[in-house]
């Protein structure tokens, strides 16, 4: 290590934040450019299977909710996006590569949305497990991305209350909601599990990302942590989790619980989830089909410009 | 007329509310740009909490025990109150944004005007709706003339959403019973007097978008007087009403 | 498993017809040719016909009282067994009718081992409805062909339909144990046992289309058990079932 | 009048029928390129009021009857395309005719669908109409346009008889339904009658066309037959003509009825009904959508024609 990377390295572990002007080693920028931008693209593609629901919300305070959270997102991604910008990559640049499919978003938003439940189950566990890992990240190393955590952490626990809501109103309401609602959890609950990646035994990136502190828990640990907080609210909605081996663990004080099917989680990133094809089609067609209008409006700001200075 | 003039003064400002509010919310994560995403969102969100207003007060003055969700989810068609203009499709982003300004420019002068409203309740929203609307004409009316002046199929397509939803503008300003009955109470303006601002803002609009309005000043009608909607809102409703007529014994 | 094989047996046959039934006839009035919308409307006449005859013996079999109409129209998105690929939109006129060549393929054998059920109404469904499958698989392979080996657009059009669905035909011949206690009872054959001479048709068709097939066999599923549809088949229900859910007291 | 022309006029006098391959004159031949061509372009536009609830119609049955009927109105456009054809003129070319606006079409399609009930509605007056001016036309003097009646009238006097089973079960039905039902008849009772054209005087063509026996009746004739046939039928239905001044006239034997009004028609004409834009969008986003399939079919079958010649 040259001195440069080790003074770096010595920053960090004293608790320091490292600011865009500050010399960083190239792996780290790449690193977090990829990190940053993928959890960019997630808020934007996740708009998308909430967004299949907000046309069908049952109530007007249920459809303002959920519009309000889905602009969340779009929030979420735009913050995102500002922090990659400050490592040098135009939003522009991450978009065309989210597009073409050479940036990946999280797998979970490849699932598709059924029923109203599922805005509830999104809530609750999606946005649940991205919760845990998004709050060790507020203390992550890099100065703009541990400041946009800590804005998307605040909206996105009030969002998992929220999605904890309808599983109640549902899971407390008639005959048919609840049976609505156990299979919402019964869809979502292993592609939750999936949200943290595989067994850090399989995970390419964890190492260097942990001593960078980009990455501040193992999958695993926070895997267990959120099945730990979310068994007993699933009990507490009367629900049954699709595990039959789930159980208390008395020696550990955890829940022992199964694997998800990494098969299925490979096949997802490869391509063959359920909606990828769609996901990235209706991405692609709103880029496609708005050109036009950013070309129009990036045509009028220069003719404004050019009159203003005609006239100064 | 079948109705109090009040219930249905009331539910023509809510459903306008409604209706639009539902077709900007389809654009939900689809838009041109995110800035877009986020501000049609937010126009959505204006939309809906003036409904609530609205439609709940309507269902207060009606007395029959249905508030604005009862309103909004189990009426067909007929019973639907808006004008034409709002529950025309989305087509193209220009074609929205347009269909905004046309609707947003008379909303806008129909609130400030209900701001002097006889009925204290009817004053009081309006009051608060004509803050939000007022920021909603200035993005519309700058997104039309953004577009307008743009690039040459910019102004094509503007020009063509123009061309398409000029005819809905009318039936804004045409009066009816109800409207005189609102009138003489003094809780609502005459329809027609809102036009002459109309033509000017409008007139000063296109002009700096380079777009001419058209000549033909013909008039749709049926929307407000809910005597015969367009085919649109039909589809729209089997989307928005579907949980809760397929449940509906559900508490959501 | 949680319900009578066979009555699952028989919604899977049935929701299979009524939902491609009801997505071809989404094309009425609108397709390229004049003969296309008649043979469109054709084949939708033959699969609302088919869903009458196994939902109503589906209904039957349940012994709950519910009939054809009942099962199509009051049941929700999870009770639906029709595989994915018959649930995906329409597209464009190639990706309408590659679809249905990829369906109609499976469909025709299907229907061929079902004549020798050792169940004989449901022999007697299937006869009746081979008869018109066979004619359904001979147009849509023609189609197929003629715009696969038509103009370079067409041929690229047609390709991108056939990739998009092709992840969408491993599903018909994967097995269960519904399919397993058919297969006992004599009723209905293995899916697997169909898909050598699937593949053969398809070969031979793709072929004469000039067109590739995709190498990648990968399969969706979730249709046919019922535990993962699309998207897709939630919005064909607002329409399909809304006035049935509006207005469930009426008879019409 | 010169002999060739009276010798014409005299065949048509005495109840003959004139042929593709004789003599006509151009009036006669552009007057029925027109009027069969309107008619054949009505089956098509005709098609969209009702296919629009085809994919919501109520029963398995009704989508299946409606389907079928919506399929014979296309079947009706094939017949009177090919009865136009022997006039010399091709389809492609009425149909650009069509999609360019310079051809009409029945303005009752201009009229929206909003409920079931306009399902029933449809089929009984607008149906109901046509069939009083077609029955006529069965003996009309161009043969091949005489036939084609023949085939058409059969089937739509069953679509009447279809459309009046719809409003007879939605009439004796819930609440709703009777409103649903009172709705429609009030939404299309005067647009059915303007569909007999405007009052005798004030029509264009209408003298020689029936010297030429193309037009049977007078417009003001049919349009009586009509309201005196229709009458009774709403009485049994339980429903209510939305026409005040409606009354049965003991001297003249018929119903006094009010006019509809013709200011609305001629705006329909123009171009300003509710529909106009919508129709004839459909029609050309349908053609234009259609094109690579068109082009691509003729291509293969040139292809296998070639391969074939190659082959001999």
């Amino acid at each position: 290590m040259d001195p440069e990377e080790r003074a770096f390295q010595e920053r960090i572990n004293a608790g320091g934040k490292i600011e865009p002007k500050d010399w960083m080693p190239d792996g780290y920028r790449k690193n977090l450019i990829r990190q940053i931008g993928q959890h960019a693209h997630s808020e934007i593609v996740g708009q998308l299977p909430e967004g299949n629901w907000i046309t069908r919300a049952p109530t007007l305070e249920r459809k303002a909710i959920l519009l309000a959270k889905v602009q969340d997102e779009a929030g979420h991604g735009l913050y995102l996006y500002c922090a990659a910008e400050t490592l040098g990559v135009t939003r522009d640049q991450m978009t065309r590569d989210l597009l073409s499919g050479k940036m990946k978003y999280s797998s979970i938003f490849n699932y598709p949305t059924l029923t109203w439940a599922d805005m509830g189950a999104v809530g609750w566990l999606v946005d649940g497990a991205a919760i845990m890992n998004q709050v060790p990240l507020q203390r992550t190393s890099y100065g703009p991305y541990a400041r946009a955590m800590v804005r998307i952490c605040k909206e996105e626990s009030f969002h998992q209350r929220q999605g904890f809501d309808i599983m109640m109103k549902m899971a407390k309401g008639t005959a048919a909601q609840r049976k609505m609602a156990q299979d919402a959890l019964n869809r979502f609950w292993f592609p939750a599990l999936m949200m943290f990646g595989p067994s850090d035994k399989d995970s390419v990136h964890s190492a260097q990302s942990m001593a960078w502190k980009i990455k501040m828990n193992t999958n695993d640990e926070l895997r267990q942590k959120f099945v730990d907080e979310t068994v007993p609210q699933a009990e507490y909605l009367g629900l049954t989790i699709p595990d039959e081996t789930l159980k208390f663990n008395e020696e550990t004080g955890h829940y022992d619980f199964a694997e998800p099917d990494w098969e299925e989680f490979f096949q997802v990133l490869k391509g063959n989830g359920p909606c990828n094809t769609e996901r990235l089609a209706a991405r692609n067609k709103a880029w496609d089909e708005g050109r036009w209008v950013r070309e129009g409006l990036l045509a009028h700001a220069e003719k404004k410009r050019s009159r203003q200075m005609a006239a100064e | 007329m079948s109705t109090d003039p009040k219930f249905e003064f009331l539910c023509r400002m809510g459903d306008n509310a409604l209706v639009l509010g539902h077709r900007v919310s389809e654009w939900c994560g689809t838009a041109p740009v995110l800035e877009e995403d986020i501000a049609l969102a937010n126009m959505a969100l204006d939309l809906i909490g003036q409904t609530q207003l609205w439609l709940g007060m309507a269902g207060e003055v009606e007395g029959a025990g249905r508030d604005a969700d009862k309103l909004a989810f189990r009426r067909d068609v007929w019973d639907f109150r808006n004008v034409l203009l709002v529950e025309q499709p989305n087509g193209d982003f220009g074609q929205t944004m347009m269909r905004q300004f046309l609707f947003d420019a008379w909303h806008l002068a129909q609130l400030t005007a209900l701001i002097d409203s006889s009925d204290k309740e009817i004053a009081a929203i309006a009051e608060k709706s004509a803050k939000e609307v007022t920021y909603h004409l200035e993005r519309s009316s700058d997104t039309v003339i953004g577009l307008g002046d743009g690039t040459e199929e910019s102004h094509r397509r503007m020009q063509a959403a123009l061309d398409l939803l000029w005819p809905y503008v009318g039936e804004m300003f045409l009066g009816d019973d109800v409207d005189a009955a609102m009138k003489d109470a003094g809780i609502a303006p005459d329809p027609a007097i809102l036009r002459a601002g109309y033509d000017q803002l409008v007139r000063d609009t296109l002009a700096a978008a380079t777009l001419t309005k058209p000549e033909d000043d013909f008039a749709h009608r049926g929307g407000k007087s809910g005597a015969r909607h367009s085919e649109h809102l039909g589809h729209m409703l089997t989307q928005m009403q579907w949980l809760q007529r397929a449940y509906p014994d559900a508490t959501w």
